[in-house]
């Protein structure tokens, strides 16, 4: 089939277009004009934006951990509205996440967070979700066999064969490192763990997991840098761990997510103030670095964390008063419904933190946007986040709603910038798609795949983000009027490093031994997900 | 020209009165002595909010049937200038006063928006044993003494349209027949619901004037109705005159205040000169302080 | 050769598959019952519960919601298998029906082996509480037994002493729970590990309440060994698909979650259902209701019913049949496993889809 | 005014959800609107229209002349006027109740009272299992109000009761007062086994309690203020719990396994 997507504004900053042009597609994919041609599906995109699907590297959308929040909070998400596809009104499910993903012109989504012997469950789950490309990060660095690997000083290439197994058995994109020992130690009863802590049994410290699995994932050429959670997440005064961690790259690609969470210091009557600045201003200082926001909503949520350390210390604070504390075979997590609330000095300090990240982080390349979904705002709240970037007196409107005394311990007063579009279509275009390795993504040069968002524009910023005019997937029109039409099922993306197969006796070893258990009960198996061929592969780099 | 009633004479004149800021509560007892017990305690030292910070008494007794509990009772109603300076004095009171009196409980007995606190400041006494009880809209708290809980209403109303400071001046031949006059008055006023009169047994015999030549003192004595002073000073009295007493009454409302003065008055021209007072009259700064005015001639038997 | 039957008699698998959407078609509001199927028997379910406008249940119900309506309106401490057997230095078994419900249980545990990741590694502490006969395998193991005629009270007792709260016991009886409380308050890693029959959800939330406590000083954890059939394995299935666990149902068009109102056999023997699909591919179950209503059986080959279903199709069993993905007890996740003796037998997810394809409707 | 009349033509065959019908939702409607809302929770339409015939009156009297055991939410979220149901309801009446009052003549299924806020439930026969308690994931039951059953209840009466009271004139199953969190709940019938499990803080009062948990400690017979208030207050609609509150009581503290600030009464 031809489509013709004629006279929009094409938005694509890989391509450094920001004009009116008409675009073409075929076969899924985005083509030359195609002279004489007639197309079999034409729309007048006069005076609408198209731009590249978006990509959103880090939300927590599927995996133990997400289930159980949907277990522990069914008076949360009641269904009300009769469904015009499947389950697509059943809130907080997989077909529902797919559903709202692609009305907001959203194409690619990657959980950040999988646990290596709950792979299985987050594929099966990522399955179910309709229209989107996804991918799983897969979380090292609290797991017996890695940590033990380290204390016997054990070779870098026996790291990375690790690494490398571990991801290609449960079908990665990347690695995730979440608390580094922490959770680990927490299991010897440790309730704080920083950077330069040592997991009891095992003698090695934070800083050495972090590094020992950044070279990995360098060693390995995977695209996608470490992805870290690092110590300490939440608390006030936390900036001093989040600069050591950007020193601790030493120089090396490095991903630090969800940032906001980081950036508070311990100023003040309420002992928290915002070190947005000082954070965002190493950031600025360090190319190696990318980070992702995780910003900030003030609504109901769930969080949802592999960090479980963090997460038992945060269970008093649970609104509604309820947790789950999940101590597994390596990360685990922790399940703690929170509410974050306007009044909430706190809570303001919060939301003030993550966009003075957004403002003053300078390179759009470098920077991502997420809310670490559900952690920081729910992902619905994306359009709401996309008004304050681009308009002071949104932020300013919001402002006033906080306490004067919050507001006044942050710099978001005095910051005047505003996004353009051209700035938000790297920060969740090009970029995300650069970060990935993902060529074909991200753009709307002849040869990508045809993952399309077309706006209209709006003075509502929110409203336009929230029901793109149109969406293709794979050249296919699946949202008309900010209406999904009907299902597709995306692709997993996975990344398959080679590694020495020596390793895989020796873990078949270790689960026999360890475990008492066969190490393929872990296998994602294609043929038990539901879709044919689930899963394509992102070369290395 | 003073109108005469059965032979007293009544000024032409009027007791100036106060907003205050007042409430009500009932203490209740297994029996009406300690219930009255703890409501006299509660009560004392009550005169005046200048040197008290509140004016409190008994507005009157109940049976049991008339109680929140079902045992015998006393309705104690309490004012002050402030409700800031109210809140302490009622929490200080009962705190100090009804909590530790024997068998007490002590209840809310004013409707009102605008709430004091009784048990919710008096229960952290219970330290962490205290329990809260809701019923309805009534909420409770029982904390454990020594015979028993204590069980406190958790707020009562507060009202703003309290008045303080309605009086009568009773001036007779000799103390005793003034006194007489007093006592009478004291006895009908106390009849009125909604009104006390909180100087002892009723009666005040140290009226006074506003300031003194001492710069400390906010008022002194009212030498103008002392008849030690009447050749010395701009007397008020006349030569049938040798003692007065005041009656100071402060009401939840204007009108309580009013018929308590209506009774008042009723009572000693019904005792008439002979045993009782030859003049009534009453307090008053001018009209410039008070923005209550109670003249005597509307409030004739 | 695949067995099916209609009204009892053998028939085609397209037949039986005809017959069985016509049954469930027709229906004002289906059930789908047992549902003793793996991930994939679940998906294709719960989707036809929707296309049906039906709603679903499992045969493990009673279990499933005892710990879940725990989880959802306390909370729970949860640890897996594997971290028992390698970290806990305490074992809390509680029930006397553990290692029936879950055979290899001590298997998995290994108690008798010091735990390997522990700091110090010594000999485990194991308490059992309602030990009932205790297996062989824990003869000469660091053990405390309680029976308790009142597993509720019992638990009860054992919290409030870990808390040094006050209790209506007896002396000696104080003093074997102050027993069991000191080890308990000096474990390093405890593991809890409840199910069975003789505990019920508000003993389960007492016991949520413990680790609560104890999680103040120490660690411990603990999990179910859970209802069977993959029932774990349902339910999590229908929580990404629906957001809901099962008894969920979809009479307005979108999922209602009501443990009350979608249980099977309160719906059949309320005449508010109309026919029925049950599923029973791990085990020769059957339905538990008495009332007779149209119903289609998917199940295991040899299955005895006491009134023979309008339309049987046998169904081959995960993991011994076919490949399939289900919730282990061994890792506590859903794992894949393979087939131990592959046959021809069909899917229960297979014929299911096609009963789908088959009602109006369908895409 | 007259009330407004739903008159029963015959029992559903499938559950029905009477949400809409509480005087809030149907004020201001025309007879034809109100024939036409939707009550059926299976995908066979059904309206108040094919269920009731509707005589118009007061929407904020309401009467259900003949009840059913499939009518659901019953006054649901009612916050002024009266219901009366003349028969039978279903699950979870007068849930999210906030003001006014639900009269139910015949017996009720399980939730009855689910997360009342206010207002009086008050059911002339039999109730559910779950009497003013959450649901599902909910944290908190009923949080205000009165429930009055003049016969029993079910298992776990007041099930995290938070506040308000609950008298059940009958008998209650097996724990009474779980889990509950304050508020009070009166039984004069029999109760079933373990009372005040897992509770904090509450008041329970049973007139013939079984025997109690060990969790549960003796703190003497007393006859203390706050019941003789309670009486009081309680009189007018139930005189066999004024009765009874008015007896010496034996007090026993706990659920020591859990807060232990909550006390279970009966007559010494």
């Amino acid at each position: 089939m031809l489509i013709l997507l004629k006279g929009g504004r094409l938005i694509d900053p890989v391509n450094q277009r920001d004009e009116i042009a008409d675009l073409w597609i075929e076969n899924g994919r985005i083509i030359s004009p195609p002279p004489g041609r007639i197309p079999d599906q034409a729309h007048d995109l006069a005076g609408k934006i198209v731009m590249a699907g978006a990509i959103d590297i880090h939300s927590h959308i599927a995996g133990g951990n997400v289930n159980t929040a949907r277990l522990l909070l069914p008076e949360m998400h009641r269904a009300m509205r009769e469904a015009e596809l499947p389950f697509s009104t059943a809130k907080w499910s997989t077909f529902e996440t797919g559903n709202i993903y692609a009305q907001m012109g959203f194409t690619t989504v990657i959980e950040p967070a999988v646990a290596p012997d709950h792979a299985l469950q987050a594929h099966l789950e990522l399955a179910d979700i309709p229209i989107i490309d996804k991918a799983a990060l897969i979380v090292l660095g609290n797991d017996d066999f890695l940590l033990s690997l380290l204390r016997d000083g054990e070779s870098r290439s026996a790291v990375a064969d690790y690494v490398a197994a571990t991801l290609t058995t449960a079908n990665g994109l990347g690695v995730k490192c979440i608390n580094a020992g922490g959770a680990a130690a927490f299991k010897y009863n440790a309730r704080t763990f920083e950077l330069d802590d040592v997991v009891p049994h095992y003698g090695v410290s934070s800083r050495q997991i972090v590094q020992a699995l950044q070279q990995a994932v360098e060693d390995l050429k995977i695209p996608h840098p470490l992805c870290l959670h690092t110590n300490n997440l939440g608390i006030p005064g936390n900036v001093t761990t989040a600069l050591a961690t950007i020193e601790a790259a030493r120089g090396k690609p490095l991903h630090l997510a969800h940032l906001q969470f980081y950036s508070y210091g311990d100023e003040g009557d309420h002992g928290m103030s915002s070190a947005a600045a000082a954070l965002a201003e190493a950031v600025n200082k360090a190319p190696n670095v990318t980070v992702d926001v995780g910003q900030v909503m003030f609504k109901q949520t769930v969080t949802i964390s592999s960090d479980v350390l963090r997460q038992f210390n945060g269970a008093s604070s649970a609104k509604p008063r309820k947790s789950v504390i999940f101590d597994g075979d390596a990360n685990g997590g922790g399940i703690v419904p929170y509410l974050y609330q306007e009044n909430s000095f706190i809570n303001a300090v919060q939301w003030a933190c993550g966009l003075e990240l957004f403002m003053l982080i300078e390179d759009p390349w470098r920077l991502f946007f997420t809310t670490d979904h559900p952690n920081g705002a729910p992902f619905t709240t994306y359009p709401d986040i996309f008004a304050l970037l681009m308009s002071r007196d949104a932020r300013a409107q919001a402002m006033s709603r906080l306490p004067e005394d919050a507001v006044a311990m942050t710099t978001l007063n005095s910051i005047t910038r505003e996004y353009d579009l051209n700035e938000i279509a790297i920060m969740t275009r090009a970029a995300p798609a650069r970060l990935l390795n993902l060529k074909d993504r991200g753009h709307l040069g002849v040869g990508a795949v045809a993952d399309v968002a077309v706006y209209s524009p709006d003075k509502d910023i929110s409203k336009m983000f929230r029901f793109a005019h149109l969406v293709f997937k794979d050249g296919d029109l699946v949202v008309r009027d900010g209406r999904v039409t009907h299902y597709r099922f995306g692709k997993a993306l996975t990344v398959r490093p080679g590694f020495d197969k020596a390793i895989e006796q020796r873990l078949a070893r270790y689960f026999d031994h360890h475990f008492g258990v066969t190490d393929n009960l872990f296998a994602v198996p294609s043929h038990l997900l539901p879709h044919d061929e689930p899963f394509q592969e992102v070369a290395c780099q | 020209m003073p109108m005469i009633c059965n032979g007293v004479r009544i000024d032409d004149s009027f007791a100036e009165a106060f907003p205050m800021q007042g409430t009500a509560i009932i203490i209740t007892a297994p029996n009406a002595k300690w219930a009255l017990q703890a409501a006299v305690t509660m009560t004392g030292f009550a005169t005046s909010v200048i040197g008290c910070g509140a004016e409190a008494g008994i507005d009157r007794e109940l049976p049991g049937e008339k109680t929140p509990d079902g045992r015998p009772g006393v309705r104690v109603l309490i004012f002050s200038m402030s409700g800031e300076t109210l809140q302490a004095q009622l929490v200080n009171r009962v705190g100090q006063c009804v909590l530790t009196s024997p068998g007490s409980a002590c209840f809310a007995d004013l409707a009102g928006e605008e709430r004091l606190q009784i048990g919710d400041n008096i229960r952290y006494f219970g330290d962490g044993w205290q329990v809260s009880k809701k019923f309805g809209d009534r909420h409770f708290w029982r904390v454990p003494v020594m015979d028993g809980e204590f069980l406190c209403e958790a707020t009562t109303g507060l009202t703003k349209d309290a008045v303080g400071g309605g009086n009568l001046l009773i001036m007779g031949a000799t103390w005793a027949s003034t006194m007489r006059a007093t006592e009478a008055a004291v006895e009908a006023m106390n009849g009125v619901e909604g009104a006390v009169l909180p100087f002892p047994g009723g009666a005040v015999r140290s009226g006074s004037k506003v300031g003194a030549k001492y710069k400390t003192m906010m008022a002194s004595t009212n030498d103008a109705y002392c008849p030690t002073l009447r050749g010395a000073v701009k007397t008020s009295l006349d030569d049938d005159i040798g003692c007065v007493l005041e009656i100071v009454i402060d009401g939840l409302t204007e009108r309580a205040v009013a018929d308590a003065m209506r009774a008042g008055i009723a009572a000693i021209v019904k005792l008439g000169p002979q045993d009782g007072a030859v003049r009534i009259g009453a307090g008053n700064y001018g009209g410039k302080l008070g923005p209550f005015h109670f003249h005597l001639k509307d409030l004739l038997p | 050769m695949v067995e099916a039957r209609i009204d009892g008699k053998p028939a085609g698998i397209d037949a039986a598959v005809k017959r069985a959407a016509e049954i469930l078609g027709a229906a004002r509001f289906p059930v789908i019952a047992g549902l003793g199927t793996d991930v994939a028997g679940a998906r294709a379910s719960i989707a036809l519960a929707e296309r049906l406008r039906g709603a679903y249940d499992h045969l493990g119900s009673k279990r499933i919601f005892a710990d879940l309506d725990v989880l959802r309106q306390a909370g729970q401490f949860l640890t897996t298998p594997n971290e028992a057997r390698l970290h806990a230095d305490v074992l809390l078994f509680v029930g006397r029906d553990l290692t029936r419900v879950w055979p290899k249980l001590l298997e998995r545990l290994a108690p008798a082996e010091k735990p390997e990741l522990a700091l110090e590694p010594t000999a485990r502490k194991i308490i059992w509480i309602d030990a009932g006969a205790v297996p062989a395998e824990l003869n000469g193991l660091p053990l405390v037994t309680l029976d308790a005629p009142d597993l509720r009270s019992a638990l009860a007792l054992v919290r409030a002493r870990v808390a040094g709260k006050p209790v209506a016991a007896s002396g000696e009886e104080t003093k074997k729970f102050d027993e069991i409380a000191k080890i308990l308050n000096e474990a390093k890693f405890g593991a809890a590990i409840w199910g069975g029959e003789t505990i019920d959800q508000l003993a389960i939330e007492m016991l949520y309440g413990l680790l609560a406590d104890l999680n103040k000083t120490t660690r411990f954890s603990g999990f179910p060994v859970g209802a069977g059939d993959n029932s774990a394995g349902v339910v999590l299935t229908s929580g990404w698909m629906t957001g809901f666990p099962i008894r969920t149902g979809f009479g307005r068009g979108y999922p209602e979650h009501d443990p009350w109102r979608f249980d099977a056999i309160r719906l059949i023997e309320s005449g508010e259902t109309d026919a029925a699909l049950w599923v029973s591919s791990y085990s020769q179950s059957t339905p538990q209701w008495e009332k007779d209503i149209p119903l289609v059986a998917l199940v295991a080959p040899k299955t005895k019913f006491g009134r023979e279903p309008q339309v049987v199709i046998e169904v081959g069993c995960p993991g011994v049949d076919h490949d399939g993905a289900e919730f282990a007890r061994d890792t506590g996740s859903i794992i894949a496993r393979a087939a131990s003796n592959s046959s021809g037998a069909p899917l229960a997810s297979a014929i299911i889809a096609r009963i789908a394809e088959q009602i109006d409707g369908a895409v | 005014m007259k009330p407004f009349v739903f008159a029963l033509k015959r029992q559903p065959d499938q559950r029905l959800d009477l949400a809409p019908l509480v005087p809030h939702l149907i004020a201001g409607k025309s007879a034809a609107e109100i024939a036409a809302i939707q009550l059926q929770t299976t995908r066979e339409k059904l309206t108040a229209g094919d269920i009731f015939e509707i005589e118009h009156g007061d929407a904020q009297s309401i009467r259900f002349e003949g009840g059913s055991e499939r009518f659901d939410n019953v006054g649901h979220g009612l916050k002024s006027g009266s219901i009366v149901v003349n028969g039978n309801a279903g699950k979870a009446i007068a849930r999210f109740m906030s003001g006014g009052s639900v009269t139910v003549t015949g017996s009720v299924g399980p939730f009855a009272g689910s997360a009342l806020s206010g207002g009086i439930l008050e059911i002339e026969g039999d109730a559910g299992d779950f009497l003013g308690a959450p649901i599902n994931g909910e944290m908190e039951g009923m949080s205000g109000g009165f429930i009055f059953v003049r016969g029993s209840a079910g298992e776990r009466a007041g099930d995290r009761l938070r506040r308000g009271t609950i008298v059940i004139e009958g008998g209650a199953g097996d724990y009474p007062g779980s889990r509950m969190i304050a508020g009070t709940l009166i039984v004069l019938g029999s109760s079933g086994a373990l009372p005040g499990y897992l509770m904090r803080r509450g008041t329970i009062v049973l007139a013939r309690p079984p025997a109690i948990a060990p969790t549960f400690v003796d703190c003497g017979v007393h006859q203390l203020t706050f019941a003789r208030v309670f009486a009081r207050l309680l009189e007018p609609q139930s005189a066999g719990a004024a009765e009874l509150l008015l007896r010496p009581l034996r007090r026993l503290a706990g659920d020591t396994a859990a807060l232990g600030k909550g006390e279970v009464f009966f007559p010494a």
